[in-house]
């Protein structure tokens, strides 16, 4: 347990990840694809900033304030701003993914009547 | 936080996170699945406050209320399917569920070799970071270094992003738009037709909105403009202005929306943002610094080069706003009216 | 004032828990809704409870505030689906 | 001026992409125009940069973006944009490609897409701009970010296609998303270790410090994994055969002959830059493993392409193959197997993009490429019909195309390896090729039709118009081409651009 | 201030478990839209004024902070109703029966 705790962010970071990917390759429901692909990237997203965090720190947005100033920052009281903006752009990313993905189920949907993957492969080697 | 290390705070919201993401894919109900996926990602803006990233925290917050919860009602709403069958096939499914495991397992073999949650001397948070962190008010006087580090640091990235966003609108306006009116697209028959607009109808939530929307845009504007100083910026203002839009067409009527923002004035707009940002750029070039290098810009701008750089950002942030303003309302109308651009949510 | 408002946050945290129950059990979409929004707006709460414990609430008021605006599209956009719906439960194509 | 020229390379697409959009509204004909000229300075900048790259002496040229260079013990803080010899090549190549192909899809759009085509060539210039920039860059995250937008802009170019191409477009978005996403956790895996992302700074520290760790060999089966998804690699192919097949012609001969090669290109830029050809010989079960697939991959994607009758399915399986061909050439880890690999990347993007092309011009002027409606196709289209033949030829491997060379050299890595079968596999496909080409020869030409029958003496010419044809010419010709200055490609810039390989 | 605080926040809390228990244990929807609605704004509002004064006796409270946090307050109070009218409509409109003491709740 003492081994596990310190280190529990990435055990959630990997079954949140997995689950995604299982709903990714299983769910016959496009939506449900979409959501699980959602969830994966949450995953992802949860495990860059779990990496940035520190103990015991501020945000990254400097204050004057009694442990830093603003020309000489203590670095280990603020959080790790790197990671952040990666995942800021990870979650646009994956806003603009998951509008397009439902554009495309919406189009599937108007041909097929249906949102089932096995559905629309009989409908379409019929 | 405080006093406690991280852990002894999160884990509850993570594991909370855990029981609500497994939830939303395990509802049969696609619109409950939807409607738990908000909950999620309400969580999930909390779990990354508490693990100080702010911004991404209010990125999260615009995004999961504002919008992508939205846009899937929207797609369940005009294919009018509300449940998923029980497909059979169980051997693909065990047969995915080993893989996903497989993976897991792969992924865990890796547990021992990481650096404990939230230590501040591990590599990530002490080789490149610290330059950041120290020297983002003297390069741009922001004190937001997020701020900085999007704009400025790792500026490219943030243009490309702009573009992926940018890319987003037209892949949706070119894969839904159906442009002849004789279109055999009608509303599912769950769906009854829609009603007239009826101004008697829903008087509370008209009321509301129409009190609630110039407070978003203001505060939108303010976020846009403030991303310096506090948690915010282009992204989050601008999918805050596009949510309003969004408010506006869900309580009032979705034609009044799509009459006032036609295809052309949402397509030009959005590429004004991108191009924007990227001839801010090129306007460095232009003065003999290198692309992106706002620093350059200090003969046009007011103050010092490390002004020029923070009134730099700033420039590049409101082309952002508007790329994803105009990109979020573009994205919902199509979604929301399947590309038929007369009724819809 | 620190233990209490981490203490205060916990109970949140653990009266959301009874919530989520609704949310898992809820027979139809609209309790889950219902739900969903009490667990929205307890964010807020959330949000600024943790401005208080990182002592930097004139940051975190701003999100709040962020959110306190957006929450209720949700809610609107799935009351605005049901209205057009015919029924709550799937009686139509299933598929 | 000079010095910026890196930037123009992708920042010229993009731009180019923006007007276009802009231009739609107010002057339509103009977005094609804006968009040809955006290519061509690309072309023209990384034209220019192979020869500052040959005068230079350090034989890399390196442009801070932002201006943020080196800051010492923090390493390189900004995103860098890097070109060397290896990615020179395939900038160039992909530049050219893309130059042909808008020219070539002009008229195919127009007319495939009467009524539609107001973003095509703002999504073509954007898909082309991340294409450039997964190539460029020199920063794993921005990679992510380039992928993306590639990865976004096919999804829209595919479903251009209308039909069944919505869905095949939704597999590739699910099949597409994960590989991005596990390639951004497998960056993440090694960014846990380094806390850097810049490629140069990465290769200073994990062959050295890094050898042993447990997550960076995670973080790298991650990204390899990820970029096989993307190039559709055997396990994870399902989805390209439908998603080109079912694309309009402009957006397929764009795609299949770029995208997935690019993706290789990234494997071996994160295998051979980032980590090391050592660290890969290190891990001795994956390169098994990814050997062995390759195999599969080539034979699969042979056998396949022998049961279909579409002509554009067969190029489609065609191109999975030719996948295991580039990746088992990175995965011997040798020195002739790293040159044929590269080597194939160029070569088989010419090839690809001659096929799509012919299949372009057929369906063009006859609507379809059914396999037995092409009867008599020599004597309606001759020279398109000679450019498939030569194309064809290639793809077998015959002496003087370029095909050849490289099947050389990636059967001389096999043979020093020790990896029989990946040779074996290499020779079985080329023999099935050979089985199709003269299965087309048979239809082609032998199979005359009855002019008599339609009450015409002769068969009437038919060819497509030269907007058309030119290009293909000029790829199909570049082909025989690539094969005469192979020697000068392999000394000049391919061998300068691998690592040294320790001996076997 | 210190205790003002507490009583604001302890008095919100008691509040949403009631919400929390309404919302577990009554038998129909309108009934846990009633404890959603009432319960769950008036919480909020309650802790959201004990944050007022918690951070006043912090110290660093300023007007804009104090007035912000009214804000919230404000658009809780308009939002939240909102979306109960909103959902209540829904169920009404939907057809959901209300219970009765027979537990015909069909």
């Amino acid at each position: 347990m003492e081994d596990i705790i310190p280190k529990f962010n990435y055990i959630v970071v990997v079954v949140l990840m997995m689950t995604g990917l299982w709903s990714m390759l299983a769910q016959g429901n496009l939506i449900k694809k979409c959501i699980g692909m959602a969830i994966f990237q949450t995953g992802i997203i949860l495990f860059f900033i779990s990496i940035g965090a520190k103990n015991d720190a501020l945000i990254p947005i400097l204050t004057e304030g009694a442990n830093h100033t603003f020309d000489n920052p203590n670095i280990d009281k603020v959080t790790n701003p790197l990671t952040q903006i990666l995942m800021l752009t990870a979650i646009v990313v994956g806003v603009a993914t998951l509008g397009v993905g439902l554009a495309l189920a919406q189009k599937v949907y108007q041909q097929h009547d249906s949102f089932d993957e096995d559905e629309i492969l009989n409908n379409q080697t019929k | 936080m405080a006093d406690l290390p991280i852990w002894h705070y999160d884990t509850l919201f993570l594991t909370l996170a855990l029981l609500f993401g497994i939830t939303a894919l395990a509802m049969q109900n696609l619109m409950g699945a939807a409607i738990v996926f908000g909950a999620y990602s309400f969580l999930m803006c909390l779990i990354w406050t508490t693990m100080g990233a702010v911004d991404v925290a209010f990125t999260e917050a615009a995004v999961g209320a504002g919008v992508s919860t939205v846009f899937i009602f929207a797609t369940i709403y005009n294919t009018g399917v509300s449940a998923t069958p029980n497909s059979p096939r169980i051997a693909f499914k065990i047969f995915a569920g080993l893989i996903a495991f497989g993976t897991g397992a792969f992924l865990l073999s890796a547990l021992p070799d990481f650096p404990d949650w939230g230590d501040p001397k591990s590599p990530v948070n002490s080789t490149i970071a610290p330059y950041y962190i120290a020297n983002s008010i003297t390069d741009a006087h922001v004190p937001n270094i997020v701020t900085t580090v999007l704009a400025d640091y790792r500026g490219f990235d943030t243009l490309l992003e702009t573009t992926v966003v940018f890319i987003a609108c037209i892949a949706i306006y070119s894969i839904l738009r159906i442009d002849n009116a004789k279109s055999k697209v009608t509303e599912p028959d769950i769906i009854t037709s829609p009603p007239a607009y009826d101004p008697t109808d829903s008087l509370i939530i008209r009321q509301a909105s129409r009190i609630m929307v110039p407070f978003m845009q203001l505060f939108a504007l303010y976020v846009i403009a403030h991303g310096h100083y506090s948690p915010g910026g282009g992204f989050q203002g601008g999918v805050i202005l596009g949510a309003s839009i969004i408010l506006l067409s869900i309580s009032f009527d979705l034609k009044h929306v799509l009459q006032q923002w036609t295809e052309k004035k949402i397509m030009i707009l959005t590429a004004l943002g991108v191009l924007i940002y990227a001839m801010v750029g090129l306007a460095c070039i232009l003065m003999d610094g290198v692309y992106l290098d706002y620093a350059a810009l200090d003969s046009v701008l007011p103050g010092d080069e490390a002004y020029a750089r923070s009134h730099g950002i700033l420039l590049v942030e409101i082309g952002v706003g508007i790329t994803v303003m105009f990109s979020m309302i573009g994205i919902y109308i199509n979604l929301a009216s399947n590309g038929r651009f007369d009724r819809g949510l | 004032m620190n233990s209490f408002i981490t203490i205060a946050g916990v109970t949140l945290i653990g009266l959301m828990l009874l919530v989520l129950i609704r949310v898992i059990k809820g027979p139809t979409v609209i309790d889950r809704l219902v739900a969903v929004n009490v667990i929205g707006t307890k964010s807020i709460v959330l949000l600024l409870f943790s401005g208080i414990l990182f002592g930097q609430l004139d940051m975190f008021v701003d999100i709040a505030l962020g959110y306190g605006l957006l929450n209720f599209i949700v809610s609107i956009a799935a009351s605005r689906y049901y209205q057009h719906r015919k029924s709550l439960e799937q009686k139509g194509k299933t598929s | 001026m000079i010095k910026h020229l890196p930037i123009f390379i992708v920042l010229a697409p993009l731009l180019g992409a923006v007007f276009a959009a802009l231009t739609s509204w107010y002057r339509p004909k103009l977005s094609f125009p804006v968009v040809l000229s955006g290519l061509f300075i690309s072309f023209l900048s990384s034209f220019c940069l192979i020869f500052k790259l040959l005068n230079s002496e350090s034989g890399i040229i390196h442009y801070q973006l932002g201006g943020w260079g080196d800051k010492g013990e923090y390493g390189i803080v900004g995103i860098q944009i890097t070109v060397d010899y290896l990615n020179s090549l395939i900038l160039t190549a992909v530049t050219i490609i893309s130059l042909l192909t808008a020219i070539f899809s002009s008229q195919s759009v127009n007319r495939e897409l009467a009524g539609q085509q107001r973003y095509f060539f703002a999504l073509f210039s954007l898909l082309v701009t991340g294409l450039l920039g997964i190539t460029i860059t020199g920063d794993i995250f921005n990679l992510y970010v380039f992928m993306e937008i590639a990865a976004l802009s096919s999804y829209a170019l595919i479903a251009y296609g209308k039909g069944r191409s919505y869905m095949a477009s939704f597999n590739y978005l699910i099949m597409g998303t994960m590989g991005a996403c596990l390639y951004l956790l497998g960056v993440g895996f090694v960014f846990v270790k380094t806390g850097t992302l810049n490629i140069e700074n990465l290769s200073l520290l994990i062959p050295q410090t890094l050898q042993a760790s447990q997550a960076v060999f995670v973080g790298f089966v991650l990204i390899i994994v990820g970029a096989w998804a993307k190039m559709a690699f055997f396990p994870m192919h399902g989805w390209l055969p439908n998603a080109y097949t079912y694309a309009p012609t402009a957006s397929g001969a764009l795609l299949a002959p770029l995208a997935t090669k690019v993706s290789v290109y990234a494997m071996i830029r994160i295998m051979i830059t980032v980590y090391s050809i050592d660290y890969v010989l290190k891990s001795p079960n994956i390169q098994t493993a990814a050997l062995l697939l390759s195999s599969i991959s080539i034979l699969v994607g042979s056998f396949f392409s022998l049961t279909q009758t579409n002509l554009r399915k067969i190029a489609c399986y065609f191109i999975v193959s030719e996948i295991g061909y580039m990746v088992g050439g990175a995965w011997l880890a040798n020195d002739p197997g790293l040159k044929g690999a590269v080597y194939h990347i160029i070569a088989d993007a010419a090839m690809t993009s001659a096929l799509f092309m012919v299949i372009g011009c057929i369906l063009f002027r006859t609507g379809q490429v059914e396999l037995k409606k092409l009867d008599g196709l020599f004597y309606k289209m001759p020279i398109t019909f000679i450019a498939l033949v030569i194309t064809m030829a290639a793809l077998i491997g015959v002496p003087p195309t370029c095909g050849f060379f490289s099947k050389f050299y990636l059967i001389q890595g096999a043979a020093q390896a020790g990896t029989w079968h990946f040779a074996g596999a290499l020779l079985i496909s080329s023999l099935i090729k050979a089985v199709i080409l003269f299965r087309i020869i048979e239809i082609g030409y032998n199979k005359v039709p009855n002019p008599a029958k339609e009450g015409n003496k002769t068969i009437p010419r038919d060819e497509a118009p030269l907007s058309m044809l030119i290009p293909t010419l000029i790829v199909t010709l570049s082909l025989i081409a690539l094969g005469i200055f192979t020697d000068t490609l392999i000394t000049d810039f391919i061998a300068k651009a691998l690592p040294e390989i320790p001996a076997p | 201030m210190e205790y003002i605080a507490y009583f604001f926040i302890v008095v919100g809390l008691i509040f949403f478990l009631g919400t929390s228990i309404g919302l577990l244990r009554f038998p129909d929807f309108y009934t846990r839209m009633h404890a959603a609605g009432k319960g769950d704004t008036l919480s909020t509002v309650l802790i959201l004024v004990g944050c007022i004064f918690a951070v006043g006796n912090q110290g660093d409270l300023n007007w804009i902070l104090a007035l912000k946090i009214l804000l919230i307050i404000n658009f809780v109070f308009i939002g939240s109703p909102t979306a109960t009218h909103a959902m209540m409509d829904v169920g009404e409109r939907a057809g959901a029966k209300p219970w009765n003491k027979k537990g015909e709740n069909k």
